[in-house]
């Protein structure tokens, strides 16, 4: 059944009219998702690839019937335009936007899990579940539909190992990119307690990174045994220096914390095996799925 | 952007924060200016942007003026950690009962706003976590929230401080939270050592204060108008770029993936030279700009490209690369194209000499073994 | 605390929000004032706290001095609902394309803060909402959230603003949310109208501010200083007390039986003539000056006391009204007294030659019998 | 079972050293509720009563077991316990303290529900399962163990209904004041809910007063059948006049809203029967339990 997205997923892309997301919302359509409508302020009445397009998301989502918003919106407007799918409503939002201002992402985020909204990113490729609905930027070619879930923090290392699940491997239930942000809506444990009860998964590929202590806890949660499918886990950012953003403004080894080593102990210390190389991951996902 | 020692003060004594007293001096023909107005002892110290400045013999105490112009002399110009001293701050000269630590920063996991108190201070926090970690106190201020009372008196309690000393605690929170914290958007604001005086006065006699890279503008136009420069002059490279010790240059699409690279070249034996990652949907004149940024050195052997077309199209990849070739002379090139117009993309670097691999890996390793080559 | 409209302008300006200019004259013997300075016409306001006062004719335009001069003469003691006017706002008058309503205030079920909006404005939000409810357009602020950008586009859109008129709206907006609302913990901010000019100004033609009862000491503070008097001069008094048309004082402890009481006496016929609650936990002194405060008036017959004790006991109020008798002449009383030593309480008052009832339905038909005989 | 609190309820007294405090401490002690500890800023390490006083509800919270807490704190620091209950991972707080400032109020009862927090009140007295446990400042002797639920935006009127349903009638289950502030944290609606669910309540007494839409809301709610036991109503203020404040903050009848008329109507269009006097709403359940 895949998660968080499938054949009932009603998209609205907020941000519409711009450069990306009038690219990715045909290239989603193209790909069969129901994109619906689409917001951008002022451009209220016009329309993109046949969709209507609204002043505000209220408007959009009175007119339609809407559960899931994507944010292409610029960082200085991002957190508004999040602010605004959590009021209109909306329980799932996939915000593509890097680089939101810390405080304003913060606050904004925090806003939205109160209001028990599911915030995917920032910061991020978002989400597909492979034949059902893709809900984000990447490139549908290298995802076929199977038994394994990427998670990951990372956009193109996401394509390079969903590349080789599809083509050597069993294929991909659901894969999403949680964002590369410090301060992100959706961690790796909650991805897996999702992946739980999800039938068609049957294995994970868990892509972490230097930077935060969120590969640790989902170490944590599986070495308890609350997840109990394999997960093969590769970790990125072993040779980085200390105190340096690699890229992600959440990719960094700070206070002697967040480091690669950190992470890779953590995983084997809860028996996840952790691949050397991105290239790895399906063939080791081969022999235990 | 992480600011200097004498900027986070100038917020500090902005935002209403007891400071000892400064003056700056901006290289060496600045330093006879240290004569009028100083009173001693005080305390040189070299502002630099790296951590461990005190171990590095970059603070001294000087206690005539003798002594503090040839000090000074012999810390301008000083290299800590790559590091050149040009400037130089003169401090008032603290008389200290007790040393604490006090850092606001944000707590990505628990999404939170979190306050580290220490009531033994002046040793970076690692150290101290690592060897008195009960000594350290985490005090989390939810975003949703405002500074709650409670939590000011968590923050005294942590750093046993009481009566008089707690009201100016709680007033230095306040200071640190709204008017630097959040005013100027700051990720870290930290205060170590923060001193207690023998009269009852806190002073915080360091600052390290550390700017989210994505504030709004108003907030860089703010920074600009209270220090006197833009602290983000540099951060608006079209790529992102980090330098390291190797001879192996590479430029990657997507943070992971060039993490990935640098991680793989290392476990096959080589040596990356650099993190750069043109992004998602990088164009021809950013390839270019890339070429350029790595061969500024003259130690890279060989450059070594990995693109995964998603957005990124390997055709534009490829005439930024063929763009580029001129100015590679004596480096080596091995690029790795795969995804999007991944065929376009090898065909036209075929036609311009350069061997193009569809896999990572195979890459990877005619990279490494062609550094050695040479 | 209600404020006067002129008060609420002084806040406005000093928030930066668009005010026609004004003088105040206050008394009689200013009306003088009004000749230099002045350009005609203008706009005469009697400065009074209730509602409805363009109706009741506290609001006239002037077209000469002479004119004002009659008027301002006029207007000067004129009784508005009960409220003398004792001062008077000299207004500049404002040419205006189109009146708008907008205002600030707190949703109680919603727990939010709530803009109502119309792109008509000039009548009481209540005959707007009755007669032309489509035209009120909400919007929902949640307190865990900043004023959003989008929140303020919907404003924009529910009053018909776009281009430079919807940034001036998102201006008067922050303004108003910031620097009146939360600044002065107000519970309500409204302009009505709000003014669209031929010049494409914003101007908020009237104000009606309402601050919170309950804010802290250093809201006063501001107040004060902002507007010369302290707002909640009156309101620090130890009972609460609402004055009604009867002639049965009521006293009781508790809102909600207070209340209850008021609505028992005019279902039996009788009529109160106050709401008045000691509260919980009474002492004697309270009690003596509730009766003082009720027999102020000269048309109260009966005084009701109705006591339900849980914190406040029983004995502590019959010692109150033993205390205050001696100031109780022509006027009835009846006591109810039940709950915490309530036979203490009923045994001292007996003494004393008071009739006490443990029921509350028998003590108010007797307090309205006795009325009526009176 | 009675709802919210009961034998299993262990209480913190944030306040406790004040006058009120320390007077209630003793009385819910007497009754038999579990009192475990209290909190005074500046006090830690003292005793009132022989309980143990903390300056930290953390700290009170890691020594004990302590699921409630009661708030007695003046206003100006209400809403600052407020925070430092939730923070400290309390689920159910009764709030006393009259006089919180509205925009304070707001803000922390916000808080509270997004995390999950229950707050009764503010400007409240408190919650009583008779034989149970009492966590509040009612007179206990009003409040017989029984069938009937009692909930009301006043205090001593909930006294003058329990008593005669205690006396005269099938005796209390749960009373609860939610409290006389414009900003409270249950609703009638929120508490019918729990009391839908709760097998020792056969009816309930709902005590409301002019102000809001509370009463308006409970009614739509029992109106579509989401509350199916027999409720009698009363409300108070029906000769209060217009814009003024009837003693509660939040009894006031403003902008055309929250007249005892509209709210007597809503409830007899639900079937509701709406009692003349205080004393008539024992004699009407009696007649439907």
């Amino acid at each position: 059944m895949a998660i968080l997205v499938n054949r009932d997923t009603r998209v609205l892309v907020q941000g519409i009219t711009g450069r990306e997301g009038n690219f990715h919302t045909k290239a989603m359509l193209d790909y069969g998702t129901k994109v619906v409508a689409g917001v951008t302020p002022g451009k209220g009445g016009s329309e993109v690839h046949g969709l209507p397009v609204y002043d505000l998301v209220s408007e959009a989502v009175s007119d339609n019937s809407i559960n899931t918003s994507i944010i292409f919106v610029p960082p200085r407007n991002a957190a508004d335009s999040l602010y605004e799918a959590v009021d209109a409503g909306i329980k799932l939002v996939v915000v593509i936007t890097e680089g939101i201002p810390l405080h304003e992402e913060l606050k904004a985020i925090e806003y939205a899990r109160s209001k028990e909204v599911i915030v995917i990113g920032p910061n991020c490729p978002g989400i597909i579940s492979p034949s059902l609905s893709k809900v984000g930027i990447m490139p549908a070619m290298v995802f076929k539909q199977g038994s394994v879930a990427v998670i990951s923090r990372s956009g193109t290392l996401t394509y390079e190992v969903a590349y080789h699940i599809s083509t050597k491997g069993p294929g991909i239930s659901t894969a999403l990119g949680i964002g590369g942000d410090p301060i992100i809506g959706l961690t790796f444990k909650d991805v897996l307690q999702m992946l739980q009860k999800d039938d068609q998964t049957k294995g994970v590929a868990l892509i972490g990174e230097i930077g935060g202590s969120m590969e640790e806890e989902a170490a944590a949660f599986i070495g308890r045994g609350e997840f109990n499918k394999p997960v093969v886990a590769y970790i990125a950012g072993r040779t980085a220096p200390p105190e340096k953003k690699m890229g992600h403004a959440g990719a960094i080894v700070s206070m002697g914390s967040g480091s690669a080593q950190d992470k890779i102990l953590a995983f084997k210390g809860a028996g996840v095996p952790v691949a050397e190389t991105p290239m790895d991951v399906a063939a080791l996902l081969k022999e235990k799925v | 952007m992480r600011l200097y020692e004498y900027e986070g003060k100038i917020m500090f004594r902005a935002a209403g924060i007891d400071i000892p007293s400064f003056m700056m001096i901006k290289g060496e023909e600045e330093i006879g200016k240290i004569i009028p107005g100083v009173s001693f002892p005080a305390v040189l110290k070299a502002q630099v942007l790296t951590g461990g400045r005190g171990k590095s013999g970059g603070v001294k105490v000087v206690k005539d003026q003798a002594e503090a112009l040839a000090t000074a002399r012999q810390l301008m110009g000083l290299r800590i950690k790559g590091e050149t001293v040009d400037s130089l701050m003169v401090s008032e000269y603290i008389d200290i009962t007790r040393e604490m630590y006090l850092s606001i920063t944000v707590d990505r996991s628990k999404r939170s706003y979190l306050i580290l108190a220490s009531p033994t201070g002046g040793i970076d926090i690692e150290s101290l976590v690592k060897d008195n970690p009960e000594k350290v106190s985490r005090i989390y201020i939810n975003p949703g929230e405002i500074m709650a009372d409670y939590a000011k008196r968590k923050v005294a309690k942590a750093l046993m401080l009481s009566g008089n000393e707690a009201s100016l605690l709680f007033d230095l929170l306040n200071r640190m939270f709204n008017d630097v914290m959040q005013k100027y958007q700051a990720d870290l604001v930290e205060i170590n050592p923060l001193a207690l005086t023998k009269d009852g006065r806190l002073i915080a006699v360091d600052s390290k204060v550390t700017i989210d890279d994505n504030v709004q503008p108003f907030i860089i136009g703010q920074l600009e108008r209270l220090l006197g420069r833009n602290p983000s002059e540099n951060a608006d490279e079209r790529f992102k770029y980090v330098q390291l010790d190797g001879n192996i240059g590479v430029i990657g699409n997507g943070a992971g993936l060039t993490m990935a690279t640098m991680d793989l070249l290392k476990s096959l034996g080589g040596s990356p030279a650099d993190f750069l990652d043109i992004g998602g949907g990088a164009d021809k004149e950013v390839v270019n700009e890339a070429f350029k940024r790595i061969l500024e050195r003259d130690d890279i052997k060989t450059i070594f490209v990995n693109i995964l077309g998603g957005i990124t199209r390997c055709d534009e990849v490829a005439g930024g690369l063929i763009a580029a070739l001129s100015a590679v002379k004596d480096v080596k090139l091995v690029v790795r194209l795969s995804g999007t117009n991944e065929e376009e993309g090898r065909k036209m670097l075929k036609d311009a000499g350069i061997a193009t691999y569809g896999d990572m890996l195979e890459a990877a390793r005619a990279a490494v073994s062609l550094t050695r080559e040479s």
